[in-house]
């Protein structure tokens, strides 16, 4: 049974939520679209497709203290950080960004559980709206995912000044409960109809991933043309941060003056010094960088995971990689039977 | 298991001078014993806020009851905080991480082989120590341990007091690379005094050292008819998280610190080379 | 900083090895008064003032930033200060660009007989400080706990 | 023009006396680009044409170095500022370089497409000054220099000041004054000035993608990634960390800049990084006399050189602008 809402009073909505829980939604800042926690001032760009920096940082923050050490003499005091204890809402997902949710809760979640991603998983009610109009850089479908219906705790659709809301799990029908029913769902299955229709118009919707997995793990591994694929990479973290399921972290010390904070934030397996150790590195080039990034998300992520792909097709790589480097060159080059 | 991120304290009780560039530390929960329990190939993270946090191969054995001592070689920043710090120190300290040799099961009954280099003794220190502490659960026992000097030989009084003792029943095999004045044992390489060693194939080896002389040992049991299932190493790569989420420690689709940090070098050969 | 204390500006005055260094030992001994919150750093040369160390200072909780070198035509290396003098206008410009209040940094030559000089420009730098008020815009929040 | 450039490569690449030439590659979607080192048989992939942006000077200190033979490198007229710079500060030998000056008559901004509103771009192209564009929601049109690259507004000039043979020709893209955005920035108070950069900088998320790309950022171990330094390369912990970072990077650059712009074109949350640059370009002309980076090899820069008679640092306070 779906609930709806006119689009205009989303506001509303917003604001009676943010009494009791943070809002988190697609929020336009100098330019530019990211998920922000929404106020009374706040921009809100439904209409944007892709924000430039994915939704996981919901759940797995760019920068998160973990431990404060205070020092003295040869003491240390330990001070954990504290886990998130309150609700929040994150609205506006879209499908491939829900998708990387269950990427992440295989890492994270996975034995021994980490606290602080699990407090806010437990916390978070995601509710993700359907893409009426998929880009050219969108390739969702290789995954299985179906941007006309996304998943979460509830999914939403835009259908001309209304929007529609399914309950999909307990947080959702809370999170629905005081909406009105929807008296009629067709405008919903018209749309999703319609979007279905564009999805296979996708240039890059149906990819040939054959090859790519844990039973081809050495042949893809010294495949040749890595270093030419590699080549204009300027080994920069552009594509790691902005990629939704992209799960490398650094733990590093701050020397506040008073005390030490640990914290961790996002790394990318791009940059020289990921895997620098006082001997050396074992990737010294940018090749070989360059390669345990999509060998992490094509071979060994579903070596691990039983042929899940660590990547959700939301092609904000594409757009973004300056030189235009991105895992559509890498599957298609790479790619076993590519002509067959 | 403790919490995976946040560590706990740990007080730095003893501090040994091993060589000129390794000392090992004897590390106890601040209020006595153990920080944790772990079986020998095991890690730890230590940690000095403000500096750093690295993995070490815990040394000691699970066997001794009320410690566990880690020989670190002076080499970046953390080892070099670890060198100048005293008596009392506190640290951080975290885990066992890793999967430890397999001591209980396939170890086993087994005639053994120890061949280390270096600094490379620390993890199989823990090992030897546990075998000899359940003497009568292996076979024969042989440790081939070589290093640059005489100074830099790692445990060097335990070795000729204990592990030396015939009553441990282990022989022991020291060499060191050039020749040196005070020095009558042998000299050479590693890799050609097994070779010159001449061990059957039907032992178990254990292998530890820089990675140059793990190829070259690698090489020589080949010659000597070993096969890849007997020979086990335990790898080192730059580390995190120690619990296989940070994503840098790992060899193909295996991560040193969980799957790792000892392999069995049939699996390694099924992994990329990228160690 | 608890709420209730009393906010002075902090300042941090890099000083010159061969003059405005020696012209704040002569302001000491000469026993002429500047505030206790400025603290000195010696460096070789007016030019070693890395554009790093000025916004560490600032990170770290420094309210104000001056540099202090012998006159220009006196370098002890005959042209440190004429490099200084151009990197620190290109660089304090920026800062002003990028809307960091124009008093906060300064630059003053300060020669080692001139100890009034620097307890007076120190009493000048302090007291522009302390209308400015608190630097919140460059210090880093982490060290503020 | 495309043909006639893999045409004269063709002719250079045969004898074998070249190890390669720099290009750029025909990616996978219509308008990607990518950096590429070609040979005689790879010339095929080669592309040149409006969507060639990328400033391909710095793939030369590497590139240039590992061979011994010469190399060859397409540069646009404002990519041969860059490698002036660079072979000044020695980082490429001018000598291992055979430079093809390629025509420009500005590049598009991709972009700025996607932000005009059209969506699912499935090819582009040009009809003189319109271009046609085909997308996944019917056919759009849109004035190719209202898409131009932030870059080629701030053209300095269809000459190539480096080529040893020039293919194409060039126009000149400048609209109006560079500097005025920069202008505009100085007319606020600096409290405006302070919430602009504040927005603008919040926004960045430490890629490093401005510095890797930066002709001019070619240490060989940059402050930002060595740990003993005490600051951080990739987390923006802090508000402060932006601001630094961008400070130090923008200053590090001061008088090696040649306003190339790579740094805004690549910045994934278009953050007008320009800015911090043409600020600093614009005081130095001002305070020290005319200066463009890379416009002659051996260039020796404003804040590399003195004299007795420069204004005293106080002199900001009175240009103007202190608000």
């Amino acid at each position: 049974m779906m609930k709806q809402l006119p689009l205009d009073r989303l506001p509303e909505l917003f604001r009676k939520i943010s009494e009791k829980k943070t809002v988190i939604a697609p929020i336009q800042s100098a330019g530019q679209v990211n998920f922000g926690v929404w106020t009374e001032d706040s921009i809100l760009r439904l209409d944007a497709l892709k924000t430039v920096k994915s939704a996981k940082g919901a759940f797995f923050p760019q920068v998160e203290d973990i431990v404060r050490f205070r020092m003295e003499g040869k003491k240390i005091d330990i001070h954990p950080a504290d886990v998130l204890t309150e609700e929040f809402v994150i609205f506006g997902v879209r499908g491939c960004d829900a998708r990387s949710f269950e990427l992440l809760d295989r890492v994270f979640l996975s034995d021994p559980v980490d606290p602080f991603y699990a407090a806010r998983r437990q916390h978070g009610t995601v509710v993700t709206l359907a893409c009426n109009e998929p880009e050219e850089t969108c390739f969702c479908t290789n995954f299985g995912i179906d941007a006309a219906d996304p998943a979460g705790d509830v999914t939403c659709w835009i259908a001309g000044d209304v929007i529609y809301f399914r309950a999909n799990t307990e947080k959702g029908i809370a999170f629905t409960a005081d909406l009105e029913s929807a008296e009629n769902e067709s405008p919903v299955e018209e749309l999703k109809k319609n979007i279905t229709e564009i999805l296979k118009k996708l240039p890059f919707g149906a990819l040939n991933l054959t090859g790519f997995d844990g039973d081809h793990l050495m042949e893809r591994f010294n495949d040749p043309r890595w270093s030419e694929l590699a080549r204009g990479c300027l080994g920069c973290g552009t594509c790691t941060f902005v990629c939704p399921t992209c799960q490398c972290y650094d733990v590093r010390d701050f020397d506040t003056g008073s005390d030490i904070q640990r914290y961790r934030c996002w790394d990318s397996c791009m940059f020289s010094d990921f895997t620098l150790m006082a001997h050396g590195t074992n990737r010294p080039t940018q090749t070989e960088r360059f390669r345990q990034r999509f060998m992490h998300k094509l071979v060994y992520f579903p070596s691990n995971n039983e042929g899940l792909y660590s990547c959700v097709g939301c092609g904000r790589c594409l757009e973004k990689c300056p030189q235009s480097i991105h895992i559509i060159n890498v599957i298609k080059a790479l790619g076993v039977n590519k002509d067959a | 298991m403790p919490d995976n991120i946040i560590p706990m304290l740990g007080v730095v009780t003893a501090i040994r001078i091993d060589t000129p560039d390794i000392k090992t530390f004897r590390v106890e929960a601040v209020d006595g014993g153990k920080c944790f329990e772990h079986m020998p190939g095991q890690c730890a993270m230590i940690s000095v806020p403000g500096v750093g946090e690295a993995m070490f191969s815990i040394t000691s054995s699970p066997t001794v009851k009320d410690y566990q001592e880690f020989s670190v070689k002076k080499c970046g920043c953390v080892t070099e905080w670890l060198h100048h710090m005293d008596v009392g120190q506190q640290i951080t300290i975290r885990g066992p991480y890793g999967r430890p040799f397999p001591v209980d099961t396939e170890l086993k009954g087994k005639d053994l082989l120890f061949i280390a280099g270096g600094v490379g003794l620390a993890p199989l220190h823990s090992v030897i120590n546990y075998v000899l502490d359940n003497r009568t659960d292996y076979g024969a026992v042989d440790i081939v341990y070589g290093s640059r000097s005489k100074e830099d030989l790692l445990d060097l009084p335990e070795i000729q007091s204990v592990w030396a003792d015939p009553a441990s029943k282990m022989n022991v095999h020291l060499t060191i690379d050039r020749e040196q004045d005070g020095w009558d044992g042998h000299v050479g390489f590693v890799p050609n005094f097994v070779k010159e060693l001449d061990y059957k194939p039907d032992r178990t080896v254990l292998v530890c050292g820089p990675p140059i002389m793990i190829k070259f040992v690698l090489e020589a049991l080949t010659e000597m008819g070993f096969v890849k299932t007997q020979v086990y190493t335990t790898m080192e790569l730059r580390m995190k998280c120690g619990v296989g989420k940070c994503g840098r420690c790992n060899i193909g689709d295996k991560y040193v610190c969980k799957d790792g940090p000892v392999f069995r070098f049939d699996e390694l050969d099924e992994l990329p080379a990228e160690y | 900083m608890s709420m209730n204390q009393e906010w002075t500006p902090k300042i941090v005055a890099f000083c010159c090895n061969w003059c405005s260094y020696a012209g704040a030992d002569l302001a000491g001994s000469g026993r002429m008064n500047y505030p206790a919150n400025v603290k000195i750093i010696r460096i070789p040369c007016s030019c070693r003032l890395n554009p790093m160390f000025v916004l560490r200072a600032f990170q770290r909780g420094a309210d104000g930033v001056i540099l202090c070198g012998c006159h220009p035509g006196d370098c002890h290396y005959s042209t440190g200060n004429y490099y200084a003098r151009r990197r620190m206008t290109v660089l304090f410009s920026l800062l002003d660009y990028m809307g960091i209040e124009r008093g906060r940094t300064r630059v003053e030559w300060v020669s080692a007989a001139e100890g009034a000089k620097f307890a007076a420009t120190m009493n000048d730098f302090v007291k522009t400080i302390t209308e400015l008020g608190e630097n919140k815009k460059l210090g880093d929040l982490r060290c503020k706990k | 023009m495309q043909e006639m450039i893999i045409n004269r490569l063709r002719e250079l690449l045969a004898d074998g006396e070249y190890a390669g030439v720099i290009g750029w590659a025909q990616g996978e979607t219509p308008f990607d680009r990518t950096p590429n080192l070609f040979n005689a048989e790879g010339l095929d992939q080669l592309r040149y044409d409006s969507f060639c942006g990328s400033n391909l000077s710095k793939y030369l200190v590497q590139q240039a170095s590992k061979t011994e033979k010469k190399i060859i490198a397409l540069l646009k007229p404002c990519d041969c500022y860059s490698f002036n710079q660079l072979c000044t500060e020695h980082r490429i030998d001018r000598n291992k370089v055979y430079v093809i000056g390629v025509g420009c008559k500005g590049k598009i901004d991709v972009e700025k497409i996607r932000k005009a509103g059209i969506k699912g771009i499935t090819g582009i192209t040009e009809d003189g000054d319109l271009l046609k564009i085909e997308t996944m929601y019917g056919e759009k049109e849109i004035s190719r220099k209202d898409v131009l690259l932030e870059k080629c507004l701030a053209c300095k000039g269809k000459e190539h000041k480096c080529a040893d043979e020039v293919l194409g020709e060039s126009e000149e893209t400048c609209s109006g004054d560079k500097y005025a955005a920069v202008r505009r920035l100085e007319a606020m108070t600096a409290e405006e000035r302070f919430e602009f950069w504040r927005g603008e900088l919040s926004k960045c998320i430490r890629c490093n993608a401005c510095r890797n790309v930066c002709p001019a950022c070619s240490c060989i171990k940059c402050v930002f990634d060595n740990p003993n330094s005490g600051v951080q390369n990739k987390a923006a912990a802090d508000d402060f960390e932006e601001s630094l970072f961008h400070i130090i990077r923008a200053y590090h650059v001061a008088g090696r800049c040649t306003d190339c712009g790579e740094c805004s074109r690549v910045c994934p949350q278009g953050i007008p990084l320009h800015l911090l640059n043409r600020r600093i370009i614009q005081d130095v002309n001002e305070l020290y006399g005319d200066y463009q980076a890379g416009e002659s090899i051996g260039q020796r820069h404003p804040l590399t050189d003195f004299t007795l008679e420069d204004e005293e640092p106080s002199v900001i306070d009175t240009r103007g602008g202190g608000k």
